[in-house]
């Protein structure tokens, strides 16, 4: 038994110090970390992009905005991700493009029976000055209002489009679109919003001043809740970094972008 | 030369024993560096003592959190210690040793399920049932404390048993040859010489519940407010830490931090009782 | 009784600390080589006390202090630069319950010589033979080696920890901690006779309870009473004659 | 009135027997929940094909190395460390001052929530040590977040030897190291297994420390400098982020089932060492 813990331990020791080696050439390698919520989709452009560039090895972390912003001034990335309304101060010394854009959907449990809502009733739902969906028009219940969280590029860019309102303190809260989507959809009360792109049918979007969230309504301007995303690099980023940038601008990348459920930068 | 050897062990050992210390300081010491200076700028008395946190408007105030992740905890030690603790003694005395081989794996396998399972469980199954029966979002201090009540099982009762485990068989068999029932023997020898065990086993799984950061974020609804009942969401330390630090900057970072320093401390005097009640309680005998 | 052996043991004021309480109170005794000492004494006396201060166990136990000179072969053992490691290679120790550690009986028997080094297969089969052999043991188990010492009886699992003593090659003096309290009469003989063999080679040192073993088996004979020797002297003396009172109430089974 | 011995008994087996199989009834659920949703999509394709789509296709093998990798370092990190530890509290000194620190510093770690470990791996490992993330600075973050369990289950396997091996073993000339290592040691294992699973279970099962410090890329790790994803993680992202469903439950019934393949390989081990110590 003790032999085989050595023996374990040995091969541990030799495998780490193997990988270490074998570490430090072959491939240019490009990390990418940042915004959770572009996370998969920059998993993808980078995936097609390897494809017709064998050289370069493009690693995607997640980590959120800050993080994104933080680690790639630090170097610990070449390339950070956010997906705030507007980048921090400290983000200045960057150099930032904007990759897609996101719309925000209202989305509510399917058994409501509310299905359009107006900016003002929007406003006031998550300011709590709405409590009952009887107000609304809906059943005669207490509305549960789910936000994500302070500092979540959603919800600051949802806010500021609603002009700055203060969130009802009895909101709950959640950390990302998926479980904001599993709520709505398991609490036939519950009220939220999310990536327009992850909109299924176990929740049930609502028009907001009689204009749904569609890519036709928000590149029209008539649909208010969007929001951008964006990559930071360094201004002496590699070339190799650039290229890639370079590629997600282009008409394909934006294109599978697109495919994917985001809305095209321009 | 061989007492050179011994002494090399000796020493060796006594670095190594370090580890654990230098690594709860080097931890301290980042927490500390990036928190600390917040809490002074704040008021180590507004941030603990307000009732408002909204890190937009520069309101930094977490008391309804720790209020919170006192309730959570303590909620899920009174289901987790009693159940887990019985378990390893029926598990011990109860049962034939072949069952125990089976059941106590079983239960240890579920120390490897991932905390976001459980919360996920949590918000499929138990919300549901509580928002039906219950009343409320389902999302509340109840769901966390059940399911962290859950998740520290394996501790509790892996760590028990091997106490109870330990204990001589000639302890229970001179309780038993006395006239003592099994329970008595169990109730006054058993348990007793175990104590140690059952009550490391306890503090630990009392430090995963205060720590646990992802099932609770998933259960417990978040919300930054003092619980009036077991129905109402709120939101504890770990969760804030981990819902706002991704997406965090400037002070609201640093507020976070300060936010991890409270939750050090509070372990560091959970621990402190918990150390002193297991000294008092050895010296009485 | 005539001839004087060369005195292997010398201790000299010997005292030993428990914490606050006084062990042992200054024992004098020179110990004779090659042949067997018997301790007598009741419960508390500090024979085991003594036994232990004898191979440094003692160091073990915390808070254990220890004054007084104790000479092993003219060298004092209890002197900073003195090998502790080695002077219990040369003092073995047999307890008062038999402890096989959970390994084979082979590797009960060499666990000492293969700590001092010894690789040699043939060597070490050799070693555990002469061993059990010398312990009686070894045509009750000669065939089972391999199997685990904890599954041999209780008499059977003391003469496996006297073989693991007696395997070790430095071995000089044998210390038994009233080695036969738990066992039944037949094993009682055979380690007996085994010692009265063993002596020959040997310096052995055997405290016991019962007085009867120390009368059969020891050439000198020590009466320890509350941390003192009360009196030493030739087992026949000390058994007939003694010189001290409290010894003959001892001896006679007036007390203890 | 006095209840008699024997009704008490009974009642106090009960409530335990009713408590013992609450506790198996949830945990078999769990399990049972776990397995149902997932093992439908689980096939020989989904383990050992890589993903496609972000994991909303194709399957896991990166995050099966990654799972397997990240905890074996953790141990292997921790396990010597914890031991090491142990050993010292309990050979090498008495209780003192300075071991009550030691003991005290070991239980306050066990209670620093993982997410801290997280936030300190990646300011110290990832940016200070400028280690990136990878491999390494996931485990070590994971070995100082097991080692306390491993501490402190060792010491409770190490004090549960008898003393009486000890100075056996001294008394046939070992030194004190010698008596650890053959005598000692040997005999504490089942217990420190334990620790060892339950570090294992620990590491395999955490996620927030995890993404701050090993990262989450979905890619073959080359060496100790890659980032990796563990199954644990790729769960996290593929339920949270909402990518798939029933990728999610398929990757969590996958670790339900490997967490119990490494249990029962190391209870057989166990217990094939304890048979052949006492055959």
């Amino acid at each position: 038994m003790f032999n085989v813990i050595k023996r374990v331990f040995m091969a541990g020791l030799a495998g780490g110090l193997v990988l270490a080696a074998g570490c430090g050439k072959g491939r240019e390698g490009v990390t990418m970390a940042g915004s959770t919520a572009f996370q998969p989709f920059a998993e993808k452009l980078a995936d097609q992009y390897m494809t017709t560039h064998p050289g370069v090895s493009i690693t995607v972390q997640g980590g959120g905005s800050s993080m994104g912003i933080k680690s790639c001034l630090s170097g610990a990335a070449q390339i950070g991700m956010a997906d705030l309304v507007k980048l921090p101060a400290e983000a200045d010394a960057l150099k930032s493009i904007v990759a897609a854009q996101d719309g925000i959907a209202i989305v509510l449990n399917p058994a409501n029976a509310v299905s359009a809502l107006t900016m003002d009733q929007v406003r006031d739902i998550f300011a709590g000055k709405i409590s009952n969906w009887k107000v609304v028009g809906g059943a005669d219940h207490s509305i549960s209002v789910i936000s994500r969280e302070a500092g979540s590029g959603t919800r600051s860019s949802f806010e500021q489009v609603l002009g700055g309102i203060k969130l009802s303190g009895d909101a709950l809260i959640q950390d990302s679109n998926g479980t904001i989507r599993e709520t709505v959809a398991n609490d036939p009360n519950a009220i939220g919003y999310l990536s327009h792109g992850l909109v299924n049918d176990k929740i049930k979007p609502v028009t907001v001043d009689g204009y749904s969230c569609t890519e036709k309504e928000i590149m029209a301007g008539s649909y208010k809740l969007v929001r951008p995303i964006f990559l930071m690099a360094k201004q002496d980023a590699s070339p190799a970094c650039k290229d890639f940038l370079d590629y997600i601008l282009s008409p394909e990348a934006q294109e599978l972008i697109h495919k994917e459920g985001l809305i095209k930068a321009k | 030369m061989k007492l050179n050897g011994e002494k090399i062990a000796k020493y060796a050992l006594m670095t190594v024993a370090f580890s654990a210390l230098a690594s709860l300081l080097l931890i301290a010491v980042f927490i500390f560096k990036e928190g600390l200076p917040f809490m002074l700028k704040v008021g180590v008395k507004d941030f603990l003592l307000a009732s408002d946190w909204d890190p937009q408007a520069g309101k930094y105030g977490i008391y309804p959190m720790i209020i919170a992740s006192l309730y959570v905890t303590f909620g899920a030690m009174l289901i987790g210690a009693p159940l887990g603790v019985a378990g390893a003694i029926f598990l011990n005395e109860f049962v034939p040793k072949q069952v125990m081989r089976v059941v106590k794996p079983t239960i240890e396998l579920l120390a490897g399920i991932p905390s976001v399972v459980f919360g996920f469980l949590g918000v499929m199954v138990l919300a549901p049932f509580i928002r039906t029966h219950m009343g409320g979002p389902g999302l509340s201090v109840l769901a966390a404390a059940v399911i962290l009540g859950i998740m520290v099982l394996p501790t509790v009762i892996s760590i028990s048993s091997d106490a109870i485990g330990a204990v001589p068989n000639s302890y229970r068999e001179g309780a038993l040859a006395l006239g003592a029932t099994r329970w008595q023997s169990v109730y006054m020898v058993t348990i007793k010489a175990a104590r140690s065990g059952i009550i490391a086993s306890i503090i630990l799984a009392m430090g995963r519940a205060l720590g646990e950061t992802m099932a609770v974020i998933m259960v417990a609804g978040n919300t930054v407010k003092i619980p009036h009942s077991v129905t109402d969401p709120v939101r504890t330390l770990t969760a804030n830490i981990a819902l706002e630090m991704a997406n965090a900057t400037g002070m609201a970072r640093e507020a976070l931090f300060a936010t991890g320093i409270v939750l050090f401390v509070v372990i560091m005097i959970l621990n402190g009782i918990a150390l002193s009640v297991i000294k008092t309680k050895v010296r009485k005998k | 009784m005539t001839t004087r052996k060369p005195i292997k043991i010398s201790v000299r004021e010997l005292r030993v600390f428990q914490g606050k309480e006084e062990g042992l109170r200054g024992v004098n005794l020179a110990i004779p080589a090659n042949q067997i000492l018997g301790i007598i004494g009741p419960a508390g006396a500090g024979k085991t006390t003594f036994l232990r201060a004898l191979n440094r166990l003692n160091d073990l136990s915390p808070d254990t202090h220890v004054e007084g000179e104790t000479l092993l072969d003219g060298q004092d053992i209890y002197h900073p630069s003195f090998d502790v490691v080695a002077l219990r290679k040369r003092v073995g120790m047999l307890f008062a319950l038999p402890v096989a550690l959970p390994m084979s009986i082979f590797e009960n028997v060499v666990y000492g010589p293969r700590l001092s080094g010894v690789r040699n297969r043939k060597r070490l089969d050799e070693i555990v033979e002469r061993s059990l052999k010398a312990a009686f043991l070894w045509d009750e188990v000669k065939d089972r080696l391999p199997m685990s010492g904890l599954r041999l009886s209780g008499g059977q699992q003391q003469r496996l920890c006297l073989a693991r003593v007696l395997a070790m090659e430095e071995l000089e003096v044998i210390l038994l901690d009233e080695p036969c309290s738990g066992l039944d009469p037949i094993s009682t003989a055979k380690i007996e006779e085994a010692l009265t063999i063993l002596k020959a080679k040997y310096t052995i040192i055997l405290v016991t309870n019962n007085t009867k073993q120390a009368a059969r088996v020891a050439d000198d004979t020590a009466f320890f009473l509350n941390g003192e020797m009360v009196e030493y002297g030739p087992t026949g003396k000390i058994f007939t004659v003694p010189d001290d009172k409290r010894t003959n109430d001892y001896v006679t089974g007036k007390f203890g | 009135m006095k209840i008699s011995p024997k009704i008490t008994q009974a009642v106090a087996v009960t409530l335990l027997g009713a408590a013992t199989l609450l506790t198996v009834a949830v945990l078999v659920f769990i399990i049972i929940f776990v397995l149902g949703k997932g093992l439908p999509w689980v096939d020989w394709e989904f383990l050992f094909s890589a993903p496609k789509e972000m994991g909303r296709a194709g399957g896991i093998f990166p995050t099966l190395v990654g799972t397997v990798l990240l905890p074996l370092m953790a141990i292997a990190i921790a396990l010597p460390l914890g031991v090491g530890t142990a050993v010292y509290l309990t050979e090498y000194t008495r209780e003192t001052r300075f071991t009550r620190i030691l003991r005290f510093g070991t239980d306050c770690l066990a209670g620093i929530p993982s997410i801290l470990f997280g936030l300190f791996g990646f300011i110290f490992f990832v940016i200070t040590l400028k280690m990136g993330w990878c491999l390494l600075s996931g485990g070590l973050t994971l070995a100082i977040m097991v080692l306390p369990t491993i501490i402190r289950t060792s010491e409770e396997a190490i004090r549960s030897v008898p003393n009486s091996y000890r100075e056996v073993s001294f008394s046939l000339g070992a030194t004190r190291w010698e008596t650890v290592l053959k005598v000692v040691l040997p005999n504490a294992l089942p217990g420190i297994v334990t620790g060892v699973m339950l570090g294992i279970g620990r590491s395999i099962g955490e996620t927030a420390a995890v993404i701050f410090t090993a990262g989450s890329a979905l890619r073959m790790p080359m060496s100790a400098f890659d980032s990796v994803r563990t199954m644990s993680v790729h769960f996290y992202i593929l339920a949270r982020e909402g990518i798939s469903n029933e990728k999610a439950y398929a990757t969590a019934a996958v670790l339900v089932i490997s967490v119990l393949l490494v249990n029962l390989a190391a209870y057989s081990m166990m217990h094939r060492f304890i048979a052949r110590r006492s055959r």
